[in-house]
């Protein structure tokens, strides 16, 4: 574990990245004390600049409500659909991509054809295909998120585990009489950790991103203040009101790129050598 | 880790100070490279002095760790990053190689000092045809035209004996073989005939009688051009074939120095002494045949083949290798069979179909008269604990994720037995093994090569095994470590009464260990019987071709006799 | 009072036009948004398909901004005393675009044929009809079977444009090769559409007012985005912002720009009127109660100020302001939350979680939603917000699957035609999100709408009217919001761009542009 | 060659197939029904007209029956009629088909080739400012929603700077031809493909410095060292060519990416592609339209990976060769 953080903290960006993801997170955890009102309520005048009260010092959005407030909530949603998301994706990733990897053959084959159909269709054409048929809400966005989100995974855990079958404390286990099930489980997940937390810290943020456009697209849920909202509401008034659009973008901004920088310390810290493989793939 | 354990001084013999007349080509005086901070010692090399003259091989000898590969590499101007000089110097032709600008070691390299590599498979740009690479070094001069290089190209892979030197030029490196890249990498190390070569570990990844065959052209080039050599290896065997002037290296400092035949006859450093000792002889000692048993042997297989089909998938042309072709021999009990063979002979397919990590493609596997080739599901696994494996690397055979009490309890865990009865167990092989009942509680990576190879065997062991099927279980040991781990299989074979079934691809593993040998070659058994037979008295070309090939053996005839006497 | 007001506004209109003598020339670049299915408007009735297609097809009548009606292809008209027989003589000389003549016969065939066959709304005018007849070319004699002072105000571009007959009689209407290589007798020729770009329509030389109309090629262009439609105008690259085709929130920003000039004329005939559907089948809706503290909870000026600038009216019942017979009479309802509250105690609301549908028709209807929430969540009553696309929202009004759901419906010149069919309990139905949705049924209003649309003269429907008025603002079976503003942006180069209570679709026709 | 493409192609043919028919379910399985849509616009509708509209269309057959007449149009590369604009969808997607080759394709020139170029020269000079500049910029692009990104850059180049055109295709009446509207078109081109190419060149930029980096630790980059070759040429004929292989790879698995992006693109841009087509008919219930569009941007997908499948043998002669 020392030689761990040892090894993240000589990569300046990453901690520079987990600071910020931390001060994020306490935002986020914090928002209902810090900001006790609901960030929906209409507080003050339409268009108040930023900078200019005390109270809301972010300023107000098109009908009079707290940036700020909204921000703190917003980052609460969107760091859960992210996470949520990711999770999701992985759960279905992750037995495709392994079972496809250790069985070969006729499985892999199958799986893979499976995924490459998922990756066939433009991906946020489907998520967008995907809310709009189940009717917006942050269960529908999170879960087409996630669909459109899995193939990466499978891949990256069929590579991992294709090569990991081939090591010979593999075939060790199966010499000592372990089954199937107890080998992946036990010999060859645990060997794909790392590269898994890695993808998954970009997942979480590619989620946060396309979370955002559906938002854009008017394909959000109209009942969580998420920063991907505020934009899409936002954005019809960017050249009257640029902070309102402007400030969750930063936030964004931010948070995606920390989840980036800490997934790049990770990957250094983890697999040193297995570093460097594509991002997304 | 810094110093060596005996404080004993390093011997000069007089034959290093003695030598041709006029001035090396190469002379190394004091140097001392630093490795980065943090590291496990803190010069990779320390005041090593070495010349080399015209016409002259200079083999630096040691084990990994000794810092002779990163002589090499300064001597090329080729350090990694991190990595410093210190002190001293590298004069070339009298000019200090150290203190020359970034251009003028571009000229320096591949037409004064050129260099070649131990890994020939990846030391050639995979997207770059054979010929255009050898071209590219009369380019970076800014030598020839076009046409000439391409003629030149040609006739340099002529020289190094490539057999259609055509074909080799419009070839991409992975359609060569092994010894046939090497040759390419010599053909371009050659091409602006350079006064010095460097060659790192070049025929370590060969085999033997590849070997033999790169380290005759490399002795003949090097006469044909009077060229000075400084060959790296770790192999004693390669140095008494080769070598003129030897440097034996430990942890980065020199320990003896001397010609040839000072170093391999007299070793005066108690180092060098070890390292000559530990290499198995090459002399099969007489050992009784084993008793038949009563109820036939132990282990007796028939006609076993194993095929391969490649490129498979739906639209792709379907290819089949015969890895291995109706092979048969029998395994008594306490007995140790050696497969030997080239790569490609087919003699780990062997040894994966045994434990069936592999399926058969026919024949039959009997134990104790059971035919366990076509064994499936709950049966097969109940026959497991009867045959296990010791692997070859020992890096990739321990989960590194698992502790090292886990790795070795697992099977018996996976039998049903009780998790701490396990871990008990785990702890007792531990020590049977020469590690400590602690080290169950750490996890691989902290072990050493040699280490790991010996909890390798103790996880072989928890099973309560009545063969086991080795493969290559040394090939990737230090020489030194290879004798103690050999010696513990022979110890351990004793205790248990063991089988063994040990494959190498080392005529001089096998000789030393084994009661009998099967020799294979491509595929098909091309001889088998005892150890001694087999050595001395080998009917067939093919393995009277590979003991010849068998590096220093004249010399090491005389050392064995010396060592004896 | 009101049409004493109105007047000089009229005579302003037609001074200014006369003021400045119309230039011919130039090319008009408008928004067309969203890009319309087809602009053939005999069988496509959306709002872009109009914007376009009503400078090709023509009725026989114009209205003015008071819903008067002006000549159009019918150059006079009489009504008989008894309000039975109407009789129209049509202009000389016209000739569709293939150069074919327009005749009573292709009247006939439209009023009798293909708008039947394909215009619900047709279909209902033409219940009052008893016959229809052609004594010449230029003559159409209408017969009712009882007096509906509303059917005058029932012949504009779009409730019966007049087609071809020669091109549609004996064909497939809805698959003819003509509703792309559209044939009508307007003063814009079809001319080319490069779908997802532009509708380009040309000058029809040959219509039949000499002189005009004025301008060459109009360019309707499509550009799915809210913002850049603004910059389009910004850069100059389009002068006209039909109402609607920009965000409001730009509105303001819009009109400062200098030489741009903002009307919210032009949107008289279709007076489009917002309102909450109330489910008034469910529980607490169907508590007349909780209707009426919806209608004090809702802060209607907040919205018209903040979400829709200013543009519009707030409300007062269900007819809008703009058309005829509207009255204020009965309770009025202004933003107090504290009444809301007391009312809501009284009936002993829940607090049950209510669902709001909003209208998925862009950001200001999404903003309007979530003050709605705002406002309903103050008084105490909980609303999660529905997010849906249209598809969904038809599907969720028109199966009657919603607590409360925004809309928002023409008025169509005359509460006989566009206001009755939401409140009358033979309006209710599935599958059609413009009828009585709400599920209100009150036989009392049923008979006064009844008697009100066949009363004759005007002054007796307005008495009928002024009454189901009064109870319907009783019985608040709907929570209206707003009567609704959509300003027209556009260059002040151009001139007279709106010459109808229609505006822009109907149409470009007088619009010419400076020098 | 034959035999690989086409294999790919009975592949691609399944995919697409496949692709079809879960959609068609999954189109379905939407609420509301393109006569309910249109009923809709029309402002007014009574039961006959939503019975006209649906059997018009064949919406009053079951499900399967629906299906059964799709997919037996599709295999005779029938696409069908829109319900909405009464066209062959076909038609449809072919007129909007070029805009969106052309944006996504440049951006996958732009992304590509600027990625590359750029994540060579951070590599070369690894470790310096001009590679911290290259990898923070990388990294912020990467971190950027790309429709933030699009609507910045239209307030800055054409509004604020007036440089370049802010949406559209072309000039509309603006009567070019031959070079002129070829230009024209270029221009309108610009700030799409670059704010859609942006985001990839960044994972480009990131993928080539450090393929290449793990590439110069490689035995061959010594040879070419040894060999007293340049660092420069080293760079580009030794590293940057092994190093491009797994961004080919890359490049093509993103094919979904790209073209999904380019739906949020075309919006904001008012391009007129199959993106933008692709949503109006989601929200219209079009559904002949709409499938049409998934099969013909999965074909798309498809000829992307196959444009780098091809573009990797070129480049790797192990495989090449081998087959």
């Amino acid at each position: 574990m020392t030689e761990f953080w040892k090894r993240f903290s000589k990569h300046r960006g990453a901690v520079a990245g987990l600071v910020i993801l931390f001060l994020i997170v306490l935002l986020a955890v914090l928002a209902p004390f810090l900001f006790p009102k609901s960030p929906w309520a209409m507080v003050q005048r339409p268009f108040l600049p930023p900078f200019e009260n005390a109270t809301y010092f972010l300023g107000t959005d098109t009908m009079g409500r707290d940036l700020a407030s909204g921000l703190a909530h917003g980052a609460y949603v969107s760091l859960l659909v992210g996470l949520v998301s990711t999770v999701v994706s992985l759960l279905i990733g992750i037995p495709i991509g392994a079972l496809a990897g250790y069985f070969g053959g006729i499985v892999d084959d199958v799986l893979m054809r499976f995924t490459e159909l998922f990756q066939s269709v433009p991906s946020f054409a489907l998520a967008v295909v995907l809310v709009a048929i189940f009717q917006p809400s942050i269960t529908s966005i999170v879960v087409a998120i996630a669909i459109v989100s899995w193939p990466p995974v499978a891949r990256l855990l069929r590579g991992e585990v294709m090569s990991l079958k081939s090591r010979d404390f593999v075939d060790a286990a199966v010499l000592s009489g372990q089954r199937s099930f107890t080998i992946i489980w036990r010999q060859i997940l645990p060997n794909t950790l790392s590269p898994i937390i890695v993808l998954a810290s970009m997942m979480v943020a590619a989620a946060i991103l396309v979370e955002s456009a559906l938002s854009f697209m008017g394909l959000g849920d109209a009942n969580v203040m998420s920063w991907g909202y505020i934009i899409g509401a936002g954005r019809t008034v960017i050249r009257q009101a640029w902070w309102v659009s402007f400030f969750p973008g930063v936030a964004i901004l931010l948070t995606v790129l920390a989840l980036n920088l800490v997934g790049e310390g990770l990957n250094d810290a983890l697999n040193p050598r297995l570093s460097r493989k594509g991002r997304q793939a | 880790m810094n110093t060596i354990g005996t404080g004993e001084k390093p011997v000069i013999h007089p034959g290093s100070l003695k030598r041709p007349e006029g001035e090396p080509i190469v002379r190394i005086e004091k140097l001392s490279i630093a490795l980065p901070e943090g590291a496990d010692r803190v010069f990779a090399v320390d005041r090593l002095s070495i010349d080399i003259h015209p016409g002259e091989i200079v083999c630096i000898v040691g084990e990994s760790g000794s810092g002779k590969s990163m002589s090499a590499n300064a001597l090329m101007g080729l350090l990694p990053d991190l990595v410093t000089v210190a002190q001293g110097r590298i004069l070339l032709g009298g000019e200090n190689l150290l203190k020359l600008s970034a251009n003028a070691l571009y000229d320096i390299r591949g037409r004064r000092v050129a260099m070649i590599f131990q890994e020939p498979m990846t030391a050639l740009n995979p997207l770059m045809k054979v010929s255009a690479q050898i071209e590219e070094v009369f380019e970076a001069h800014g030598l020839l035209t076009t046409r000439e290089r391409r003629q030149r190209a040609l006739d340099l892979l002529e020289e190094v004996g490539l057999p259609d030197p055509q074909r080799a030029a419009r070839s991409y490196p992975f359609q060569l073989s092994g010894g046939q890249r090497q040759r390419v990498m010599i053909a371009m190390a050659l091409a602006l005939e350079p006064e010095v070569l460097i060659a790192d570990e070049p025929t370590t990844a060969l085999d033997v009688t590849t070997q033999a065959q790169i380290l005759d052209l490399i002795r003949r080039l090097q006469r044909t051009h009077n060229m000075a050599v400084m060959f790296i290896t770790h192999d004693f065997g390669v140095v008494a074939e080769i070598a003129d002037q030897v440097t034996v290296m430990q942890h980065g400092q020199v320990v003896e120095q001397g010609t040839a035949d000072e170093v391999l006859l007299s070793p005066g450093h108690s180092y060098t002494r070890k390292l000559i000792a530990a290499i198995p002889s090459g002399m099969a000692n007489e050992r009784p045949a084993k008793e038949k048993n009563a109820t036939g042997p132990l282990l007796h297989v028939e006609k076993l083949s194993k095929t391969y089909f490649m490129g498979s998938g739906l639209f792709g042309k379907q290819r089949q290798v015969h890895a291995v072709k109706e092979v048969s021999f029998s395994l008594e009990r306490g007995e140790t069979l050696g497969i030997v063979g080239e790569s490609g002979s087919g003699k780990s397919s062997v040894g994966r179909c045994l434990v069936r990590l592999q399926d058969p493609s026919g024949g039959h596997i009997l134990l104790d008269g059971e035919d366990i080739a076509t064994l499936k599901g709950e049966a097969l696994r109940a026959m497991r604990r009867r045959i296990q494996m010791v692997f070859q690397d020992p890096y990739s055979s321990l989960n590194p994720r698992e502790k090292v009490g886990r790795i070795i309890a697992s099977g018996p865990i996976a039998f049903g037995e009780d998790n701490a009865a396990a871990y008990k167990e785990a702890e007792r092989l531990l020590e049977l093994v020469g590690l400590d009942a602690r080290a169950a509680e750490r996890y691989p990576h902290e072990f050493s090569g040699g280490q790991r190879q010996r909890i390798g065997i103790a996880r072989a062991l928890a099973l309560k095994p009545e063969i086991i099927v080795a493969d290559e279980a040394v090939s990737a040991l230090d020489v030194s470590i290879q004798a103690q781990v050999l010696d513990l299989l022979e110890e351990l074979k004793r205790t248990f009464n063991l089988s063994l079934v040990f494959i190498t691809h080392d005529l001089r593993v096998a000789a030393k260990i084994c009661d009998r040998v099967l020799v294979m070659q491509t595929g098909e058994a091309v001889e088998m019987g005892s150890a001694r037979t087999i050595f001395e008295n080998p009917q067939h070309t093919y393995t009277r071709n590979l003991i010849e090939a068998i590096p220093g053996r004249a010399k090491e005839a005389r050392i064995a006799a010396l060592a004896s006497a | 009072m009101r049409r004493l007001l109105t007047i000089p506004f009229a005579l302003a209109l037609t001074v200014s036009a006369a003021l400045a003598d119309p230039v011919s020339g130039g090319k008009l670049d408008l928004i067309v948004q969203p890009e319309p299915p087809s602009v053939m408007i005999g069988i496509t009735t959306n709002g872009p398909a109009l914007l376009v297609g009503g400078n090709i097809y023509e009725s026989l009548l114009r209205y003015d901004e008071n819903l008067k009606p002006m000549p159009s292809l019918a150059k006079s008209w009489e009504t008989s005393e008894d309000g039975l027989t109407y009789t129209f003589h049509l202009q000389e000389g016209v000739k569709w675009h293939d150069g074919k003549p327009m005749t009573s016969a292709d009247v006939m065939f439209s009023v009798e044929d293909f708008l039947m066959k394909l215009q619900p709304r047709h279909r209902n005018l033409m219940s009052h009809v008893a016959k229809v007849v052609a004594p010449d070319d230029n003559t159409v004699v209408f017969t009712l079977k009882e007096p509906f002072e509303a059917f005058i105000r029932g012949f504009a571009f779009y409730t019966m444009p007049i087609v071809p007959k020669h091109i549609y009689e004996g064909t497939d209407y809805q698959t003819n090769p003509a509703n792309e290589k559209l044939i009508g007798t307007g003063p814009y020729k079809f001319a080319e559409w490069k779908r997802g770009s532009y509708i380009k329509l040309v000058k029809n030389e040959d219509y039949y007012l000499p002189g005009k109309p004025y301008i060459d090629e109009l360019y309707y262009h499509v550009i799915p985005d809210g913002a850049s439609r603004a910059v389009a105008y910004e850069t100059g690259q389009v002068s006209v912002l039909p109402g609607g085709s920009v965000e409001n929130f730009d509105i303001p920003r819009l009109s400062k720009l200098a030489n741009t000039c903002t009307t919210e004329k032009g949107w008289e005939y279709f007076a489009p009127l917002s309102w909450l559907w109330l489910n008034n089948r469910k529980p607490p809706m169907d508590n007349v109660k909780f209707r009426q503290a919806v209608m004090f909870a809702l802060d209607r000026e907040f919205a018209k100020d903040v979400l829709w600038n200013g543009y519009g009216k707030v409300s007062t019942g269900p007819i809008s302001s703009k058309v005829p017979f509207y009255a204020n009479v009965g309770p009025s309802y202004p933003h107090d939350p504290a009444k809301a509250k007391a009312l809501l105690k009284e009936m002993g609301y829940d607090g049950k979680p209510l669902k709001l549908l909003p209208l998925p028709y862009g950001e200001t209807w999404q903003r309007w939603a979530e003050a709605v929430k705002q406002n309903l969540a103050d008084v105490g009553i909980p609303v999660e917000i529905e997010s849906t696309d249209v598809a969904g929202w038809n599907q969720k009004t028109s199966q009657w699957d919603y607590d409360i759901a925004f809309t928002y419906l023409y008025q169509n010149g005359d509460p006989a035609i566009g206001v009755d069919r939401n409140y009358k309990s033979s309006q209710i139905a599935k599958g059609n999100p413009f009828n009585n949705v709400e599920g209100y049924s009150n036989p009392e209003v049923d008979k006064l709408f009844t008697e009100a649309a066949v009363a004759f003269p005007a002054a007796k429907r307005q008495e009928l009217y002024d009454k189901v008025q009064a109870k319907l603002r009783e019985d608040v079976p709907v929570a209206w919001l707003l009567e609704l503003g959509f300003p027209t942006i556009y260059n002040c180069n151009v001139e007279n761009p709106i010459s109808t209570a229609s505006g822009l679709p109907n149409s470009l026709r007088d619009a010419w542009i400076k020098k | 060659m034959t035999r690989f493409l086409a294999g790919r192609l009975v592949r691609a043919v399944f995919i697409l197939l496949v692709i079809t028919v879960s959609n068609f379910f999954l189109i379905h399985a939407a609420p509301g029904d393109p006569a309910a849509v249109m009923a809709g616009e029309s402002g007014d509708a009574d039961p006959q007209f939503l019975e006209q509209l649906r059997e018009r269309f064949g919406l009053d057959k079951p499900l399967y029956v629906q299906l059964g007449i799709y997919v037996s149009h599709v295999v005779r590369l029938d696409l069908g009629y829109s319900y909405r604009q009464q066209l062959p969808v076909l038609d449809l997607i072919l007129e909007r088909l070029p805009a969106t080759l052309l944006l996504s394709l440049s951006a996958f020139a732009v992304s590509l080739g600027l990625g590359i170029l750029a994540g060579a020269m951070a590599a070369a000079r690894q470790g310096r400012l001009s590679d911290t500049l290259i990898s923070l910029f990388a990294l912020i692009f990467y971190a950027t929603p790309l429709f933030w990104l699009a609507l910045m850059a239209v307030l800055l180049f054409s509004i604020e700077l007036g440089w370049l055109p802010g949406f559209g295709y072309e000039t509309v009446g603006a009567g070019y031809a031959g070079f002129a509207r070829a230009l024209d078109i270029a221009k309108h081109l610009v700030l799409p493909a670059m704010t859609l190419g942006l985001f990839f060149m960044a994972v480009y930029v990131r993928m080539t410095r450090a393929s290449m980096l793990e590439v110069s630790q490689m035995d061959f980059v010594k040879t070419a060292k040894a060999k007293g070759l340049r660092p420069r040429v080293i760079q580009r004929r030794h590293v940057l060519r092994n190093a491009l292989l797994p961004v080919v790879t890359l490049a093509g698995l993103q094919a979904g990416q790209l073209v999904g992006g380019a739906v949020l693109i075309e919006t904001v841009f008012a391009w007129p592609g199959i993106g933008r087509l692709m949503f109006e008919a989601l929200s219209q219930r079009d559904y002949n339209l709409l499938l049409g569009v998934f099969v013909v941007s999965a074909a798309m997908v498809l000829l992307f990976n196959l444009i780098t499948d091809v573009l990797y043998r070129f480049v790797d002669p192990r495989i090449r060769v081998a087959s």
